[in-house]
């Protein structure tokens, strides 16, 4: 038989003043099961818990409830309060009386009789309450960083810098991402090579992180602090322990007409190759499709070359299993392109642009690449047809980009920005050469950016169209650029050399693939969706995975590096504690009577629940139930209204609770 | 904010489930602010409103609530990623299972009161109230609650006639 | 050569006076390929764009109608003019998404709708339905040497989504026709561009400006002709072309040949049956060079025969 | 040209106006945020004193009556360009539509009397005839503007190639059509038609 003992709250005077807390101390004392029941003036005060601790101690209570303000004040307060007096801490609810009363209220029977019902319903709630024991969760110390471009770096770092084990998987040969293929970075103009390959060598020589370039997540498995993730390292041809990265190799290949995915397929490549000379690790891979050897049998001149002998024709693809407790995902971004899509996709091409198919068209990054001291072009602003340089350059913003029709309703964010670097880029290399810009807006909040665009109009003398471009074709050796200017209300034609569109950002391809082996959700857009879009903005709704960068969104540098460093922040504060514990208010089920129809797991927005097989002695399968994981579920109870057995149950909030409460009305 | 008083014959009872994260602060936000309201209602805090069984609401009128009020976060604003998505859904399908059974649907109210919205809260409750004031009591699902008490006797003719036939 | 195609067909009313080769040659090519086709009876006129433009309730009554009335005949409906192919396509689309207008046209044509027939162009028939192998296959004069610029005009393919007929930016179904049938095809800038049809009557001067830049564009590019699957568009840069020549000073000399036309001669129909004396801009000095035709029909007037 | 100065309020701004062409050409005013690209390509901008992108602009802030006083709407030659390349899906062309509709109906002060005179008279063909009459459609159309030698150097040229055709193809159905007619009619005279 429970003993519960009731706690009236004064308030001082706030509830005091309306409500008869004597009257109700007496009328609920009355209840059954209530076995004590007293007021006092600040219940919250030292005097106050020491009152309830020894009342728990001297009238045997198994059940407190204190009505006093609203448990979203003082429920903590009070539950630490019953736990030091060796109660089961959630043998303690509070009734609200006094936001949900004595303030909102003026008549004082009306109050009072209301006050007495509020108690006496959680005086009810209180008798099925069970003991819930604090859930921990042991957590590996180590992390797992998807993505080796500046978000996953300036993450790996951060944690490594702490001291945990990071291990950094990067799909392409060398890590970098796209900031090692921009020229120079808004707003400052510095070298983004300058800024980047230093952090790059550094995560190669950090102690603590463990990179495998060319390798991709195939498997993961556990849940937050319990990890299981296999990786598969793609065969390199290369031994990475035996190459000393001398590069005899690559000037030796003959096969050297191959378009560099780095260099936006302008520059070329050798079969055996880093995609870029400060590639990072400097250890080279050969593309197998494109590789003599592989071709045909023959050649095999690298490794005839190879002093060390690090070739290795045989080489297999690896699957490799790491146990870590943390997840950072940054696998960034791709971009539009204006080409032709294939039926049925969600995303249409330009064909009032030519598809792509005028050579002069190109995007954004391919500007970069022409633009950068390391392109192939040397840094001259050079067209991809016929190598003359434009004299006549014109920008297209919000390509793809705010465009419905094609599929993309968002803005990419750092278009405005980069184009208005490029117009700088273009005035300062090719003098006599002029840029024209159309845009619709433009976008440049942000320290300094603002500024950073009227340079480029004011003293860069960018000429700013505000319009859209309707077409583009190609009229001899020039493009025609069929434009509006909306302000003059005129149409606008150009013949222009060379056109560069602002392309959109999009998710990497295959991030909806990673996305469902992580059990994170995602967009329509497959931007990976943080679990609060204000207040959790770097943590997944799936516990122990955190975002950084532009998967999850559009992002300039700034903000994706602080985006890293959040995440790892996150990472850090989870591996604060060799336990991880949290509030049991979890679902639960019960497994007699589930019927598998895994209703609730379709609702579960954490992927907290697992399909769990019960079988015989004998190992046959009896029947496959659901299985809720308490690290991972957050407590919402959304499967338990759904289930239609009735066989889950959150615990704090079960039927039974709830129906009580009902009944006391 | 200061109604009128005026005494009534019938005060109804009413019932609201809502949501810890955005209408249980909003309620107590109302209070903070000294807001004055109706104190026909009852308060019963949920995690989410995703974990609000229409059964309750059934429940609930048979008990002898006169009104139910159901309200959590705005849409997109859920705490809990979706819950009230499914909640909206579910109760967009129980709504006409109840106009179906013969409830008045002015009876039950949803509707989504975030944390800053102690206003909101107020001129929810304080306008079901009134509408379910002028309604007069709720009588329907009272005699349910009795033959769900109901003690197992086949003891009134119909009672003979459905068993004798099984 | 046989077949089992069989359409309904719906000339509309451009096919029936001045753009009367168009239908004598579809005829006859159609006759020739073994596709079966049935005229619709007592058709109507489709509104064409005056009707749309101030009232778009007429202009889809009248769509809805023809639709009804070619449900009749055994067949998806074929239409010649890119003009009622847009505005049945149009019609269809409209009509299947809203509801309000939808019960509107009911009302107007006193009778539930029958939208099911499924509209083609005769460019989707040859290159779709009857297929570009099987035309390829039945081309006894190949067009060799014959450089045409493919004009598709405005209302062919847009919007993109409703008409269905091939990428509204980027068509190349004209092109595959032509290649099919051993032409060369130049790539030009204006083929997309549009020739003004709709102010013919009320604005010439305006046709005249926009039609000359696409004749332009033509000459510039190398054609030697051009060709079109719209007798509006036909109209404006087959039968203003001296015109236009005059206002701007210049010379284009480029016939313009109905996709029929240029199809029915590589498949061997001569060209009384293909009525190309009816066409403003004689092909005849062109067809004589490029080896297409004997010399001895130059001298020849062919007229064009009379609507049966 | 002098511009009246735009006074902006609840009153002046017409949004039932707005609300009907939306009901009419179905898409949505409000959705175009003014890129311009609509404008870039109509191949009729040149000769519109509104350029489409401001048409819109105008209908945005319901000042129709700037627009339908003005020629624009009647030199849009239906190409469609502008829906197809809308970056936004606003279906402009359709918009247009239902603008010259609203101004037909109002008999509006158009400045483009000579387009509207030649959609009328098509119309009118359409319900003596079924079908179009060409010929007839340009004497009459010669005959109304007062523009009689208007293409008189095309017609001979066109006889003789069999292309006027002097007597039009009979539609055995004229009964048909004019009910469709009458029917529409009456639909509007009891408010039951957009």
């Amino acid at each position: 038989m429970s003993r519960i003992g009731v706690f009236i709250c004064h308030c001082g005077e706030n509830i005091s003043r309306t409500v008869d807390v004597e009257r109700v101390a007496r009328e609920v004392g009355l209840l059954p099961g209530v076995s004590f029941s007293t007021d006092y003036k600040y219940m919250c005060s030292d005097p106050g818990q020491n009152l309830l601790k020894n009342a728990i101690q001297e009238q045997k209570l198994t059940h407190i409830v204190v009505a006093a303000c609203s448990p979203r004040m003082h429920e903590k307060t009070f539950r630490k309060a019953v736990e030091a007096a060796g109660l089961n801490p959630f043998l303690c609810e509070m009734a609200n009386i006094r936001e949900h009363c004595s303030w909102v209220h003026e008549n004082k029977e009306e109050a009072t009789v209301k006050a007495v019902e509020i108690v006496g319903m959680m005086v009810e709630r209180i008798k099925k309450n069970r003991i819930l024991p604090g859930i921990t969760v042991p957590v590996t110390k180590r992390s797992l960083v998807i993505g080796g471009g500046i978000a996953g770096i300036q993450a790996a770092l951060d944690i490594a810098d702490c001291g945990h084990e990071v291990i950094l998987v990067e799909r392409e040969p060398s890590i970098g991402g796209h900031m090692a293929q921009l020229s120079e970075t808004f707003p400052t103009l510095d070298c983004s090579q300058c800024i980047m390959t230093p952090k790059m060598v550094d995560v190669a020589n950090h102690p603590k992180i463990t990179l495998h370039t060319f390798s991709e997540v195939e498997l993961v498995e556990g849940y937050i602090g319990n990890f299981q993730v296999t990786i598969k390292k793609k065969a390199r041809s290369v031994d990475e322990d035996k190459c000393t990265g001398c590069g005899v190799c690559m000037t030796k290949c003959p096969q050297k007409k191959i378009p560099n995915k780095f260099d936006q397929n302008i520059g070329l490549r050798t079969a055996i190759y880093v995609p870029f000379p400060q590639a990072v690790p400097n250890t080279p891979v050969i593309d197998r499709a494109n590789c003599t050897w592989f071709k045909t049998g023959k050649c095999g001149v690298c490794q005839k070359v190879c002093g060390p002998g690090a070739v290795d024709f045989e080489q297999e693809d690896r699957l490799i299993v790491e146990a870590v407790g943390a997840i950072v995902v940054a696998t960034g971004f791709d971009l539009y392109t204006i080409d032709e899509k294939p039926k049925g996709s969600a995303i249409k091409g330009y064909g009032e642009f030519g598809h792509g198919k005028i050579p002069d068209v190109i995007d954004g990054m391919t500007f970069e690449r022409l633009a950068s001291a390391s392109g192939p072009t040397g840094g001259k602003i050079l067209r991809p047809s016929d190598g003359k340089e434009p004299k006549q350059i014109v920008f297209i913003q919000c390509i793809g980009s705010r465009a419905r029709e094609k599929g993309i309703s968002y803005c990419s964010k750092v278009c405005c920005m980069y184009t208005a670097k490029h117009t700088m880029l273009y005035h300062h290399k090719v003098h006599d050469g002029q840029a024209y810009v159309f845009f619709m807006d433009a976008r440049t909040p942000g320290k300094s950016y603002d500024e950073f665009w009227r340079r480029s109009i004011e003293e860069e003398e960018a000429v700013y169209i505000r319009g859209m471009v309707s077409r583009l074709y190609q009229k001899g050796d020039k493009i025609v650029v069929m434009g509006s200017d909306i302000a003059v209300g005129v149409q606008v034609e150009i013949e222009a050399d060379m056109v560069v569109l602002a392309t959109a950002i999009q998710p990497q391809k295959g991030a909806d693939t990673l996305a469902q082996k992580l059990g994170i959700s995602y967009d329509k857009y497959h931007f990976y969706s943080e679990a609060h879009a204000k207040l959790r903005p770097v943590e997944c709704a799936t516990a122990g995975i955190y975002l950084a960068g532009a998967c999850q969104g559009p992002k300039d540098i700034p903000e994706t590096v602080s985006q890293a460093s959040a995440a790892a922040a996150k990472v850090m504060t989870l591996f604060s504690k060799d336990q991880l514990e949290r509030e049991p208010i979890v679902a639960r089920v019960r497994e007699a009577g589930c019927v598998g129809c895994f209703a609730c797991k379709k609702v579960c927005a954490y992927g907290a629940i697992e399909e769990k097989e019960i079988r015989d002695r004998q190992g046959n399968l009896i029947k496959t139930v659901a299985y809720v994981n308490p690290g991972v579920c957050a407590g919402c109870g959304t499967c338990q209204a759904t289930c239609p057995s009735k066989c889950v149950e959150l615990d704090g909030y079960t039927d039974e609770q709830i129906v009580a409460m009902i009944e006391a009305l | 904010m200061h109604p009128e008083k005026t005494s009534h014959t019938f005060e109804p009872k009413v019932i609201a489930f809502v949501c810890t994260w955005c209408t249980y602060a909003g309620a107590d936000l109302a209070g903070t602010s000294r807001m004055q309201y109706p104190s026909n209602v009852r308060v019963l805090k949920f995690p989410c409103t995703g974990r609000i069984d229409p059964v309750f609401i059934l429940k609930a009128f048979q008990q002898g609530a006169d009104g139910v009020l159901v309200s959590g976060c705005h849409p997109g604003d859920c705490h809990y990623i979706a819950g009230n998505f499914h909640a909206r859904r579910r109760f967009a399908v129980f709504r006409k299972l109840l106009e179906f059974v013969g409830v008045d649907l002015n009876r039950l109210q949803f509707s989504w009161v975030s944390a800053a919205e102690g206003g909101k809260w107020v001129e929810v409750v304080t306008d079901l109230t009134e509408r379910v004031r002028a309604m007069g009591p709720m009588t329907e699902f009272k005699e349910l609650a009795l033959e769900e008490q109901w003690s197992g006797v086949i003891d009134t003719p119909e009672l003979k006639e459905a068993f004798s036939q099984i | 050569m046989t077949n089992d195609l069989k359409y309904s067909y719906y000339p509309g009313c451009s096919l029936h006076a001045s753009a009367g080769e168009y239908d004598l040659s579809t005829r006859e090519l159609f006759r020739h390929l073994g596709i079966g086709l049935t005229e619709i009876p007592d058709w109507f006129c489709c509104g064409a764009t005056p009707a749309h433009n101030v009232d778009e309730l007429l202009s889809l009554s009248l769509c809805a109608k023809n639709l009804e009335l070619a449900d009749s005949i055994e067949g998806d409906v074929a239409v010649a003019c890119a003009a009622c192919f847009s505005r049945l396509k149009t019609a269809q689309h409209i009509l299947g998404e809203n509801d309000v207008k939808r019960k509107q046209v009911e009302q107007a044509l006193d009778a539930p709708l029958k939208l099911d027939g499924n509209v083609k162009h005769l460019l989707e028939i040859l290159a779709k339905d009857l297929g570009l192998e099987r035309l390829a296959a039945s081309v006894n004069k190949p067009l060799t040497g014959l450089k045409v610029a493919c004009y598709y005009g405005c209302l062919l393919t847009r919007p993109t989504d409703v008409p269905n007929l091939d990428c509204a930016e980027a068509p190349t179904i004209m092109e595959k026709i032509i290649e099919a049938v051993g032409a060369e095809t130049v790539a030009w800038t204006h083929r997309l561009e549009c020739c003004g049809a709709n102010f013919t009557l009320s604005r010439p001067g305006v046709v005249i400006q926009l039609t000359n830049a696409i004749l332009d564009a033509a000459k510039a590019a190398g054609a030697d002709c051009i060709m079109v699957g719209c007798p509006l568009c036909h109209g404006n840069l087959d039968i203003r072309q001296k015109e236009i020549e005059k206002v701007y000073s210049t010379s284009y000399d480029l016939p313009v040949f109905y996709l029929t036309q240029l199809v029915g001669l590589s498949v061997g129909l001569s060209p009384e049956n293909l009525g190309l004396g009816a066409m403003i801009v004689s092909p005849f000095p062109l067809l004589t060079e490029k080896k297409l035709m004997e010399t001895s029909l130059l001298d020849n007037q062919v007229s064009l025969p009379g609507i049966r | 040209m002098k511009k009246k100065k735009m006074i902006i309020s609840q009153e002046t701004m017409d949004v039932d106006f707005v609300r009907k062409v939306e009901a009419l050409s179905d898409t949505s005013v409000r959705r175009c945020f003014q890129c311009g690209k609509c404008s870039a390509g109509c191949p009729m901008a040149t000769f519109m004193e509104h350029p489409p992108n401001r048409v819109v602009r105008l209908l945005q802030l319901g000042q129709w009556r700037r627009i339908i006083e003005g020629r624009s709407i009647w030199y849009c030659a239906s190409c469609e360009t502008c829906s197809t390349r809308c970056p936004n899906k606003v279906h402009l062309a359709s918009i247009m539509d239902a603008l010259r509709k609203l101004s037909w109906d109002a008999d509006g002060p158009s400045k483009e009397s000579y387009v509207q005179l030649a959609n009328k008279l098509f119309l009118q063909n359409i319900r003596t005839y079924g079908r179009q009459y060409e010929m007839r459609l340009a004497a009459v159309f010669n005959v109304k503007s007062g523009q009689f030698l208007k293409d008189l150097m095309l017609g001979p040229k066109l006889l003789a190639k069999g292309k006027l055709k002097m007597f039009h193809s009979k539609n055995k159905n004229l009964s048909e059509i004019e009910k469709i007619f009458s029917r529409i009619e009456e639909m509007r005279k009891n408010g039951k038609a957009l």
